[in-house]
């Protein structure tokens, strides 16, 4: 059993850069963020050492963040920054008992982040509702695909928050 | 015999005769297909806790009449792709390889529809049209499930022609006849003459003859109800599998054809099993007929005693179907190759050598 | 060689134990209840269609607010000073005439949320659960009391008033500026 | 001798579903058959899909209870739990003790309505009709005593953020005491009908075979888990309510009739996970105490900036809501992990090999409602 801090330490000692801050203030859960490209390699340990061991994914969400800002740029005009989507890992350690949360953030005109279907096989369908969700594209998911909406569905990711209804589909009004 | 006979004479021509008592087992069939249906309904009804059909007619008894009606009046639906020629024989080949059973079916002494000395295995070789048919509907349906319905069936009912004809073997030896008649008239006057009880067969015999005539009578019985397709051998048509099997794709009158000939068949095995083993059409006690004097009341007792009988398999064949789960495909061929086969051929040598002592 | 046998054996029995199980079902009674001849008496927390006592109505709007897929439809008009709206049978007054009151029992989810927010009691859960229509539309249950034209008139008063009201507004502000600009 | 060498075989795609009578519900199988072996299975799910998170970003807290309901439409008591244990910790919520007790007890008989319909349909999809009816049978019991006390047979919306939306009935107690008494022998009936029964052992042992690792590898959780071997019940290991106040055993598989973590383990341990809650409810239902159910829902549900994963034994399995708040009356994100939905994505590893009455076998084994795969 290893506390929050202890992994994050082990963590940022092993992975230096890859490991961002922990976030430790809020009351109820405590996360660390952690670079998208490194995330599988980060997984790997996470599972595979011996002192961690995490071997369950509880749950691998989508977030949008929220965070677009309204810049104003030099020239005085007011240019979009878009905001970041997440990644949000929960895993747990069967034979330890203990859980850590993973957060990796990407930006939004970029999301790209390494699968880690290949660590834990749970993550296959998470990833995949993710990606329908979010458009989060997961790097070397072997069959990322949409999988809760219509697969010929071409109105973009509908758990983003700037996203609006298409007005038809299929030639079908929407609300019908 | 006798019926035939009276027919000749008043036609005065054997063929018209023959062409007018193959009509009698329809008479009897289609009433009963009717009431089997029902009865299913209502057994399987009362087994579950429920009450079943009750609103047309006492008790729903005229459920069934009102489902033909729906069912005369349906859309004759062809599908598409459909092989038609062979997808609209199917359904009849199949009636008429149940139907083909009755012609050697001893329902009295006064009535056989044919009373042909190889009985028995005319009816083994009908029960291969009825493959024939399921093959064809399955085949020409033009659907994955249908296709698959077929193929298991046609593997089932032939493997379990084998254990069946096994255990036929097995009494013939002891009887030496073939006709269903000649093996019911053997079976005469009370139960100890039953084959299930040893026959004609001394009495030190017989002792020797029940469990193994138990153990055939058993197989026999298990290996009908797969040529039946019935639970727990409905592979072929298995719901919750292969959505209806081979009749997946069929619906109103065809479709009625089909469930016909379920019954009938069904009818039809436990007819021949009770006319192997428990005497056929004969009274275990004796008739009322005889004591009466009245001779012309004895076939119809017979009659009786003979539905009676085939029903009582029939609410077995009902009560077992309500109970057990489904054997799946290679389970089903299993148990008919590593048990049943075997253990017919060991029955079959014992029988054998039992009646050869002669004690 | 054993395992043959006992394959047998247990096949055989659990097959006959199964079937003595069924066997004494067949002479239990059965617990069907005929619906449409028979109906269940329903419990009294049982959730059913809506009912709303427009009597007791206030507009508050609570309900519809709570409902979470938004089944209900409210819209209300001020009454003017003039206007005796008369009170709920709780004693509170009443203050707004409830020109729109439409429940959508297509949408409607049955969960009940509506009923607790209710100040006055006038919106709860009534035994009908027999209310089915061949058209959509008419699930749509409007409980408004007053008839349109009446609900025209109320418009139009509370129009009227608020016209009026601009008016002396305007006319109480209007020589204001212009006595500023005057000095 | 004729000359087979120019037959062509192939390998035949067969479609279950969506609309089949046993793939519970609106799911699409598409298995790559060869003959009547399986090469591959894809699952094609979304056709119930609800958009449920997303709404849930347009409602206030109280009003995504009725939502959540809907998820696993078999265990809707269960699924309001954990939500309402999720805002709840979010908040910082003490619930009183007698909440807590009516909610495990209501937790618990909805186990067991939710296991009788697993158990009910597997014997279904295995052939037998019987069953399934007398556990629908029974199950109406249970449903009859949720409806007195909220309402509902089915879609309760009765345990609130805080608290639940009606004191209990007075006649739940003796109710639901009677219905222990009353259900115990008729698991072994069950038992003696359907269980043991020789030729549904043969259909489902040895089939479907899951190993431990594997299935902690795949996200499985709740009894299915457990079948495999695993000791591991979040009642036990990440003890919410009050759940460490009573005395139960964790059934595991123990590869009773064939290899561990076959189908019938599966289902042998729901079975007895039936009579462990029926142990809970029997204390339960003698400890509880007095006091106002409603006394500690807020008036205004507003948590902080912050999130939480919180996660609920479920009949299914693990059922954990992640939400996070940014403060409003509405959640920003409420994300969902719904064991039926882990569980279904497992289909490909478990068919592989078997036949195509086993796909049947397997798939009722592993107890998936749609309507949480969808959500």
């Amino acid at each position: 059993m290893k506390s929050h801090e202890e992994i994050y330490n082990l963590l940022k000692e092993k992975f230096g850069d890859a490991i961002g801050q922990s976030i430790t203030n809020l009351p109820v859960e405590s996360f660390i963020e952690v670079s998208p490209l490194k995330i599988h390699e980060i997984s790997y340990f996470l599972r595979d050492d011996n002192e961690l061991l995490f071997d369950n994914l509880m749950l691998l969400s989508g977030l949008d963040d929220m965070n677009d800002k309204k810049v104003k740029q030099e020239d005085g005009s007011i240019a979009d920054v878009p905001g970041t989507l997440s990644v949000v890992y929960h895993i747990e350690s069967t034979s330890f008992r203990h859980k850590i949360v993973l957060k990796c953030s990407c930006p939004k005109d970029k999301p790209e982040v390494e699968s880690v279907n290949s660590i834990w096989r749970s993550a296959d369908w998470n990833e995949r509702e993710a990606y329908d969700m979010f458009g989060i594209i997961f790097l070397n998911h072997p069959d990322l695909r949409r999988i809760l909406m219509p697969y010929d569905w071409e109105h973009g990711f509908p758990l983003r928050k700037d996203y609006k209804n298409p007005e038809f589909y299929q030639g079908m009004k929407v609300p019908y | 015999m006798i019926i035939y006979e009276y027919l000749s004479e008043l036609f005065g021509s054997p063929v018209l005769a023959s062409v007018i008592q193959s009509l009698f087992p329809l008479i009897f069939l289609i009433p009963f297909a009717l009431f089997a249906v029902w009865l299913e309904r209502k057994v399987s009804a009362f087994m579950q806790d429920r009450i079943g059909p009750n609103r047309v007619g006492k008790h729903g008894w005229l459920q069934t009449v009102a489902d033909i009606l729906k069912l005369i009046q349906k859309e004759d639906i062809t599908a598409a792709n459909a092989d038609k020629p062979l997808f609209n024989i199917a359904p009849v080949l199949v009636f008429a390889g149940s139907y083909l059973a009755f012609a050697a079916i001893p329902f009295s002494s006064a009535y056989i529809g044919s009373s042909i000395d190889l009985g028995l295995l005319f009816i083994v070789a009908a029960s291969g049209f009825v493959v024939a048919g399921i093959l064809m509907g399955g085949w020409a349906s033009n659907n994955k499930y249908s296709l698959l319905g077929a193929v298991r069936s046609a593997a089932q009912v032939v493997s379990y022609e084998i254990p069946t004809v096994l255990v036929i073997l097995s009494v013939v030896m002891l009887t030496g006849s073939l006709s269903l008649y000649e093996l019911s008239e053997m079976q005469t006057s009370s139960i100890h003459n039953w084959i299930l009880f040893g026959g004609n067969a001394p009495l030190l015999q017989k002792i020797l003859l029940i469990p193994f005539m138990f153990i055939g009578f058993i197989i026999l019985y298990i290996s009908s109800l797969a040529e039946v397709n019935r639970t727990p051998f409905d592979i072929p048509e298995a719901e919750s599998e292969l959505v209806a099997g081979f009749h997946t794709e069929y619906s109103g009158m065809k479709f009625a054809m089909f469930f016909l000939a379920e019954y009938a068949n069904m009818f039809a095995v436990s007819a021949i099993v009770s006319a192997i083993f428990l005497g056929g059409y004969q009274s275990p006690f004796g008739y009322l007929g005889n004591t009466l004097g009245l001779t012309w009341l004895v076939p119809i007792e017979q009659f009786l005693w003979f539905s009676a009988k085939g029903l009582f398999f029939v609410f077995v064949q009902m009560w077992l179907r309500w109970t057990l789960p489904r054997l799946r495909v290679d389970q089903l061929m299993a148990l008919c190759w590593k048990y049943l086969i075997p253990i017919a051929f060991v029955n079959l040598l014992i029988i054998g050598l039992i009646v050869l002592i002669k004690i | 060689m054993r395992e043959y046998f006992s394959n047998i054996w247990s096949g055989l029995f659990t097959v006959l134990v199964g079937m003595k199980i069924t066997f004494k079902h067949l002479f239990e009674p059965s617990v069907t209840i005929q619906y449409p001849d028979e109906k269940p008496k329903l419990p009294e927390r049982a959730r059913n269609r809506l009912y709303v006592n427009m009597d007791d109505c206030i507009g508050c709007d609570q309900c519809s607010r709570a409902c979470p897929v938004s089944c209900i439809e409210i819209e209300t008009v001020k009454a003017l000073p003039t206007d005796d709206l008369g009170k709920t049978s709780q004693g509170k007054k009443k203050a707004l005439w409830v020109t729109k009151f439409n429940i959508d029992f297509a949408k409607c989810c049955y969960c009940q949320l509506c009923v607790f927010p209710c100040p006055t009691e006038c919106i709860y859960m009534t035994e009908t659960y027999e209310f089915s229509e061949y058209q959509r539309d008419s699930l749509n249950y409007s409980f408004v009391t007053l008839t349109p034209s009446e609900i025209e008139e109320k418009k139009d008063n509370f129009a009227k008033f608020e016209a009026e009201k601009a008016a002396q507004k305007a006319a109480a502000a209007a020589p204001k500026p212009a006595q500023k600009t005057d000095e | 001798m004729s000359d087979y060498s120019n037959l062509k075989t192939e390998e035949m795609v067969l479609n279950m579903g969506p609309q089949h009578p046993s793939t519970h519900g609106v799911l699409r199988l598409e298995i790559k058959l060869d003959g009547e072996l399986i090469v591959e299975v894809k699952p094609h799910v979304g056709y119930l899909h609800r958009c449920f998170e997303k709404h849930c970003e347009a409602m206030t807290y109280p009003q995504i209870v009725p939502y959540v309901d809907r998820m696993d439409y078999l265990a809707s008591m269960s699924n309001e739990l954990g939500y309402a244990i999720a805002v709840e910790r979010l908040m910082g919520i003490q619930v009183p003790e007698r909440v807590e007790y009516i909610r495990v007890i209501m937790a618990e008989l909805q186990r067991i309505a939710s296991h009788m319909v697993a158990l009910g349909t597997y014997g279904l999809d295995i052939g037998a009709f019987t069953p399934f009816l007398y556990l629908f049978a029974d199950r109406e019991r249970i449903l009859s005593i949720f409806e007195e006390t909220c309402g509902a047979r089915l879609l309760y919306n009765y345990i609130w953020v805080g608290g639940l939306s009606h004191d209990l009935h007075p006649d739940f107690i003796r109710k639901a005491k009677e219905f222990v008494t009353y259900f115990r022998p008729k698991i072994t009936e069950l038992n003696n009908l359907l269980s043991y029964n020789k030729i549904f052992i043969e259909r489902t042992a040895n089939v479907g075979i899951l190993p431990i690792e594997t299935a902690i590898n795949y996200g499985m959780t709740g009894p299915n888990l457990r079948a495999s071997g695993l000791k591991w019940d979040l009642r036990r290991d990440d003890p919410y309510s009050i759940y460490d106040k009573f005395e139960f055993d964790i059934p595991v598989g123990k590869g009773w009739v064939g290899t561990l973590g076959d189908c019938w383990d599966r289902y042998f341990v729901r079975v007895l996970e039936m009579e462990q809650s029926l142990n809970i409810l029997d204390q339960a239902l003698a400890q509880i105490p007095d006091g106002d159910v409603t006394s500690a829902i807020p008036k205004r549900i507003k948590p902080a900036e912050r999130q939480i994963y919180t996660r609920v034994e479920n009949p299914r399995g693990e059922l954990g809501y992640f939400i996070v708040s940014k403060g409003g009356l509405q959640p920003h994100r409420v994300k969902v992990r719904p064991p039926s939905f882990i569980s279904l994505g497992l289909m490909n590893e478990l068919c592989k090999g078997h036949l195509v009455a086993d796909v049947i076998a397997i798939l009722g084994s592993i107890d998936i409602v749609l309507g949480e795969v969808d959500r």
